[in-house]
């Protein structure tokens, strides 16, 4: 063979969510998603748009969290009433005060005003009047999203298992677990792979993650629901609603919390701890990050968003000449990403494996990463390789690593014309002229090199 | 990130107006994307990763914007060099970071916000011995060949 | 007087170095007759290296395992290849055909290497260096055996085959697999292949090729212009000897293919265009089709309303070719072969059938449409459909789309997933073959050799060897990683088999493939 | 039973020193330096120079997990070898110098020596058959039969000359240098000195004065992997990555690298040596625990 045959990506043993469109699309009679751009980052704030973008193609980062937006201020929740409310030490709440008193103060509150005003926002609550909460905790399926899973204590397995990706929590194996998989109501994909995907076996490191986690109200299946967000996230669309207080739970000594308390580990043993309900004077929103290639492509392909500097909404080109400018080489990683989308499949950054894309099938939750993708710029008789000159040696790196992670190198190369110009690349139309050759590289492991992998 | 909520409306360009980034903007350093990394990691460790005592200050000799900080209360202070990830290190850098302690994090942030860090530190560090339970169960990860 | 490589002259020893026995004369064997004679019932087993430690100690333990270790590695690497002189092939190194001629029958080898000619067998130094290793020949030069020490000097050189390749060839070898050399002249053309035609194996002339060619594994080729320049009418000036005149003479034939393939289109569209007489000759004529679809009937066999008792009528005779006649045609055995039982349908499938029933609307109850007289009008109207559409509908920002540089596409412009996908594929991809032949060679790569697979050797026949399994371009670690041109350069080639690039990092040998990829379009349904 | 590497060793003088000093005949193929001799192999190894072995192996040619003779250095290692005045380049004995005469003479000799060889193998062969056919007659006490079995054996006796074993000797025989061209080599390897190969150099040497071993670690990506004992017992811990100070690297690359480092679980050492001195400065990359 020739040609390098396609191997069919791998699916993930679990989803945890149900695909909800290939690309976004903004509802009829909105004018599409905004975006800001901050020092050469796009930022999407409105958590509407943000669960549009991130839920239809996966587009961004939640700045906070792994992949899909979901920062919540605890791991730890606990019930007040028919509540269900976060946890929080209560070193961590007076971190937030301090927080908001600095930005208060920035804001050109008067120091003695500012103190004031928090003394009063941080009363203890009895019952917080949050409405839309409620209904949480009625459904069994409403309990709040399941936090971003993090490994505190670092632990190794986790760098390797898996290219970092971790939609949806690690739930215990003995929770309910997702059933929608291979049901073609849930699942897109169930026409291709009408089979309940196996476990994972031999995956100790689950059991670890579970026992960190077992205060978790564990569900599967279950996707953010913007109405859930809308509890994590700050409810920027309804500003004028005044229901946008968070409220948490927050750890304090029976008697007179002192500083020390907090910091001795050993204090919880001592069972003198109360739960306080405090609103959250400095409310943590996150926000999407889009990578300059997805932000341009939403806008020049898509035509679905609007990025604005100053709150004045940037023209193609505008943006064209400022990602250009802050990304060298914008014009040729542009080229390769749009070309990967317009294929139907989702790159997503590749920095982890030292890489421009990691190229998925469908998105992330649903499909390992197939390829990692280096884009490259030659010339119209195809020499000069200039963006990521490799040696035999930095070749061999990436080749191993991308092996040892299962997944195949592409070289993608960008040809431009013989007539390219600083005029044609000053327009995002550069790319039409431009054209793509994708080239697989794989290594070929002799006998003899198995035997001495394991003597090195 | 939202002022006291009740008080006045959010402000739209509110990363400018967080205490922290104010803090970085006046480091005087002209690279406005190594700063918005710096944030990044800054914003990571703090509200992420909890790390304490995070502090940034800036390197004359990089131009460029360093954190300070703890992993866990009264562990040794840790320094993080943000850098943007299409960017170039070279030895010296790297060196400069660590002249300041004995290790450091060197943090890559992706453009959308992906972040990977990278110990780095003086002289030879022997690596863990190999054998554990989790490097077995990698062991068994198999590799995909393809003929040639 | 010996010149160093640095250009110094540096005196040479001109006696030979004292030995033992006093004589005037080195002596060539370390191997007494009785160590010789003792030779033949040692071990063939290679020892078990231990398992590696990680740290070091230095406990005497480790030092004696060191020891141990050591001793076991010095033992194994200081033997001696000793064989028994009849098994031994004998041959004549002859350093002007940069050969070995053999002086005794042949061997097994014979079935992968070696080569024939008036009656004499050779081999290329690779292959005669090889069998020496193996311990299966001896090179004589100027009546004294070559040591593999004085084989690597005497049959390596950068004229015939560098210590790089003779290293990439007998890694693969001792794998297992028959390796020739590559001779660019040996491969059928592109056009040759792209007909298909057999390939030559004209053993007379195979072999008087590699007679020319075997002086030089590594310079070489190249100056033999691109056989292909893809041109069809190239067919008639280089009639390959199969070719039949008809063939050649075809004009419809694609013989850019790839290239072909690479603008998006697909070869059926383009057939479908071309079998439709009237429709691809020129657009302004207006002439009445003469295959006028709306007055010829089309019988219905599968619906239930086919009248399955009669028999279908002979067809129009204006619609047959000249003499063909054809008469009334009985369907009834057919019909009953068929499975005429209602389709049970999945409710998801009798989901989307409702949903195509209440939106589709038929497209011949359109007058619009039917005012269409082709194609090409039916496409402007929905084009002039849709902007309509869009303009109305959607709103349109001024900083998006009253620019000169708007966006691709409008939100809810797009019918489908695949429609929208279709609308942004503006980049057109790029083929491996494509424009390959046009490129000038390179004379830094070189492909060395063709490697066949071990468990296919037991067929291999040297005069036909087939398609190679790859073919190895020998590079070296501190060397240049290829550029696209280069591997496609070498990707042309190498025809119909793939090229991998042996990496000789000091004897270690690492392969790497670049092939030609085009990612499927994952359009959701 | 090889040839002894030192010229000057024919003399028969044995001292402990003597391995110490000992100097290893280093060949060249192309440009490559190889080491063919078993004693200038073990000398190579005292010498901390490790280099890879890239021939078949006489025992079992015919597969790739160990292999044999020759021994291919690294320029490095010639080069260390060179400085610390232990490798010399050997050069060829016969060749254009050698007369005609004396090769007939080398000829004649090789003949002698193969007749010589079978008449040997001949006697033991026959050896071997009378001590066999001994212990089958133990038992019997007829000395006339023995001596009549002793007899025919002797008489009908044949060792054809196909069976005659013979050497294909590994290293040249001859092969040498002139003493006093032990300098030689340490003031012209490698041939052409470029700033990378400086690089390298004064890396390898700094570590091996450390105490590690090295070969090379292309397919790691790095230049060399470092051990912390003779390879042969030892894990490597180190992939090496030689870089001047100033050198601008891809983040990319880096992360590449050190990416494959956490994965094989080996430290990546970013080297560079300092001008001016003789230091190298180490920095390491490990796996931060941060995913």
């Amino acid at each position: 063979m020739t040609e390098a045959v396609f191997q069919a990506p791998k699916r993930r043993p679990r989803v945890y969510e149900a695909y909800e469109a290939p690309l976004p699309a903004p509802r009829a009679g909105e004018d599409g998603f905004s975006a800001e751009l901050v020092h050469g980052h796009v930022v999407v704030r409105d958590p509407g748009h943000v669960q549009a973008l991130y839920g239809q193609g996966y587009f961004g980062k939640g700045v906070l969290s792994r992949s899909r937006p979901r920062y919540s201020v605890s791991e730890r929740w606990g019930n007040l009433g028919d509540l269900c409310l976060p946890i929080i030490s209560s070193s961590r709440y007076k971190a937030l005060v301090k927080l908001a008193q600095d930005s208060l103060l920035a804001q050109g509150l008067e120091g003695e005003a500012a103190c004031a005003t928090l003394e009063k926002f941080t009363r203890p609550v009895e019952q917080p009047v949050n409405d839309h909460r409620k209904d949480r905790s009625n459904g069994r399926d409403e309990s709040p999203q399941g936090p971003e899973r993090r490994d505190d204590s670092g632990s190794p397995v986790d760098a390797f298992g898996e290219e970092g990706h971790d939609d949806g929590p690690q739930y215990p194996p003995e929770a309910k677990r997702c059933r929608r998989q291979g049901d073609p109501h849930h699942d897109p994909l169930a026409k291709l792979y009408p089979e309940e995907p196996e476990r994972v076996d031999g995956d100790n490191s689950y059991g670890i993650k579970c026992v960190r986690h077992d205060d978790w109200i564990a569900h599967c299946g279950c996707r953010v629901e913007e109405r859930q967000l809308k509890g994590v996230l700050h409810p920027e669309t309804d500003a004028k609603s005044p229901d946008q207080t968070e409220y948490v739970l927050v750890e304090e000594e029976e008697e007179q919390e002192t500083e020390e308390s907090m910091q001795d580990p050993s204090s919880g043993a001592r069972g003198t701890l109360k739960l306080v309900c405090r609103a959250n004077p400095f409310r943590t929103v996150e926000y999407l990050q889009l990578s300059l290639e997805e932000a341009f492509f939403l806008v020049y392909a898509l035509g679905c968003l609007s990025i604005y500097y100053n709150k004045v909404p940037l023209s193609i080109v505008q943006l064209w000449t400022t990602f250009s400018s802050v990304q060298p080489n914008f014009n040729a990683t542009y080229a390769a990403y749009h070309y990967f989308r317009s294929k139907g499949w989702v790159p997503k950054t590749g920095v982890k494996y030292g890489t421009d894309f990691m190229l998925y099938r469908k998105g992330p939750p649903f499909y390992h990463a197939s390829y990692s993708v280096v884009v490259e710029q030659v010339n119209d008789s195809f020499q000069g390789a200039t963006l990521r000159p490799f040696s035999w040696r930095s070749l061999a790196a990436l080749s191993r690593i991308t092996g040892n992670v299962s997944k195949e190198l592409m070289v993608c190369f960008v040809i431009t014309p013989l007539d390219v110009t600083e005029e044609l690349l000053s327009s995002p139309d550069c790319i039409k002229r431009f054209r793509v050759q994708e080239m697989i590289v794989s290594r070929w492991i002799s006998s003899r090199e198995r035997t001495e992998q394991d003597d090195l | 990130m939202s002022g006291v909520t009740g008080q006045t409306p959010l402000p739209s360009d509110w990363i400018l107006r967080h205490p922290a980034y104010q803090d970085m903007m006046q480091l005087e350093v002209g690279d406005s994307a190594q700063i918005h990394a710096a944030f990044l990691v800054y914003l990571d460790l703090t509200e992420v990763r909890r790390w304490k005592e995070v502090l940034s200050f800036a390197c004359s000799d990089l131009e460029a914007v360093l954190l300070e900080g703890q992993e866990k209360e009264g562990a040794a202070p840790q320094i993080l060099l943000p850098l943007p990830a299409h960017r170039t290190l070279s030895h010296r850098e790297i060196r400069c970071v660590l002249r300041r302690g004995a290790a450091a994090l060197l943090s890559v942030v992706a453009s959308d916000s992906t972040i990977v860090y990278q110990r780095m530190c003086d002289g030879l560090l022997t690596p863990d011995p190999p054998g554990s339970i989790q490097d077995q169960g990698r062991r068994q990860h198999r590799k995909r060949r393809v003929p040639p | 007087m010996y010149l160093t490589k640095s250009g110094d002259l540096v005196s040479t020893v001109t006696g030979p170095e004292p030995n033992r026995d006093g004589l005037g004369v080195a002596l060539l064997y370390s191997h007494s007759p009785s160590e010789l004679f003792g030779a033949r019932t040692r071990s063939n087993k290679i020892p078990v290296r231990g398992q590696k430690e990680f740290s070091r100690s230095d406990s005497e333990k480790q030092k004696e395992r060191l020891q141990q270790s050591l001793e076991e590695h010095w033992a194994l690497i200081a033997e001696e290849r000793v064989e028994r002189l009849g098994s031994l092939v004998k041959g004549l190194w002859i350093p002007g055909e940069r050969v070995v001629e053999l002086q005794s029958p042949a061997g097994k080898f014979w079935h992968t290497m070696g080569y024939a000619d008036q009656g004499k067998q050779f081999l290329l130094p690779e292959e005669a260096l090889y069998l020496m290793e193996c311990g299966d020949l001896q090179v004589f030069f100027h009546d004294l055996p070559l040591s593999i020490q004085e084989g690597y000097k005497t049959l390596l050189s950068p004229e015939s085959v560098t210590l790089q390749q003779y290293q990439v060839f007998g890694h693969l070898k001792r794998l297992g697999y028959a390796v020739s050399r590559f001779d660019p002249s040996a491969l059928p053309t592109h056009y040759e292949m792209q007909i298909n035609l057999p390939q030559k194996n004209d053993k007379h002339s195979r072999h008087l090729k590699r007679k020319l060619d075997h002086s030089s594994l590594s310079k070489r080729m190249i100056e033999e212009k691109p056989e292909t320049e893809a041109i069809p009418g190239l067919a008639g000036l280089r009639p390959a000897p199969s070719v039949s005149p008809e063939f050649s003479g075809g004009q419809g034939m694609d013989l850019d293919e790839p290239a072909e393939r690479s603008r998006g289109t697909s070869w059926w569209m383009k057939e479908a265009v071309e079998e439709c007489p009237g429709v691809s000759d020129s657009e302004n004529t207006s002439t009445v089709p003469r295959w006028d679809f709306s007055s010829i009937s089309f019988p219905d066999l599968g619906s239930s309303m086919a009248r399955r008792s009669q028999p279908l009528v002979s067809p129009d005779p204006e619609l047959l070719p000249g003499a063909l006649k054809v008469g009334e045609c009985d369907i009834s055995p057919w019909l009953r072969r068929l499975n005429l039982h209602k389709e049970k349908l999945m409710w998801k499938e009798r989901e989307r059938l409702r949903n195509q029933q209440r939106y589709k609307r038929d497209i011949n109850a359109d007058p619009e449409v039917r005012k269409c007289k082709k194609w090409n009008e039916y496409l402007e109207l929905l084009e002039k459909r849709r902007r309509h559409r869009s303009s109305s509908r959607r709103s349109k920002p001024a900083h998006l789309w009253a620019q000169e540089v708007k966006p691709l596409t409008h939100p809810g412009d797009s019918s489908s997933h695949g429609d929208l996908l279709k609308k942004i594929s503006v980049i057109p991809s790029s083929r491996l073959l494509d424009e390959a032949s046009r490129l000038s060679g390179d004379l830094k790569w070189r492909i060395s050799f063709n490697i066949y697979q071990p468990d296919m050797v037991s067929e291999y026949k040297k005069s036909n060897p087939g398609t190679p399994y790859t073919r190895i371009c020998v590079c070296s670690f501190d060397g240049p990683v290829p550029d696209l041109q280069a591997i496609k350069q070498l990707t042309y080639q190498s025809g119909n088999s793939p090229v991998t690039f042996a990496v000789v990092d000091h004897g270690d040998i690492s392969f790497y493939s670049f092939k030609d990829f085009q990612l499927p379009v994952d359009v959701n349904q | 039973m090889d040839l002894t590497a030192a010229g000057g060793s024919a003399t028969g003088r044995k001292r402990d020193a003597d391995t110490a000093a000992r100097v290893v005949g280093v060949d060249t193929c192309g440009s490559t330096p190889v080491v063919w001799r078993m004693a200038d192999v073990k000398c190579c190894r005292d010498a901390g120079v490790v280099g890879s072995l890239v021939g078949s192996l006489a025992r079992q040619p015919r597969q790739n997990s160990r292999l044999g003779r020759p021994l291919e250095l690294l320029d490095e290692e010639v080069r260390l070898l060179a400085e610390s005045g232990r490798a010399v380049l050997l050069l060829r004995a016969e060749g254009a110098g050698e007369s005609e005469d004396a090769h007939s003479q080398r000829v004649k000799k090789h003949q002698e020596d193969l007749e010589q060889s079978y008449a040997e193998q001949r006697a033991l062969a026959l050896q071997e058959k009378k001590s066999i056919l001994q212990r089958v007659m133990a038992e019997k006490k007829d000395e006339d039969s023995v001596r009549e079995h002793f007899e025919a054996l002797e008489r009908n006796f044949s060792f054809p000359r196909s069976s005659m074993a013979v050497q294909l000797c590994t290293a040249q025989a001859g092969l040498s240098y002139h003493a006093d061209e032990r300098s030689f080599l340490a003031a012209s390897w490698p041939l052409c000195q470029d700033e990378r190969l400086e690089t390298r150099f004064s890396v390898f040497r700094d570590l091996r004065r450390r105490g590690f071993y090295l070969t090379s670690a292309g397919k790691f990506g790095g230049d060399y992997l470092v051990y912390p004992g003779d390879p042969l017992r030892f894990h490597a811990h180190f992939i090496a990555l030689c870089i001047s100070m100033e050198a601008l690297t891809p983040l990319s690359d880096v992360l590449a690298i050190a990416r494959l480092g956490s994965n094989v679980k080996k430290t990546v050492l970013l080297c560079s040596p300092q001008e001016s001195e003789e230091d190298v400065i180490y920095t390491s990359l490990q796996w931060s625990g941060m995913v």
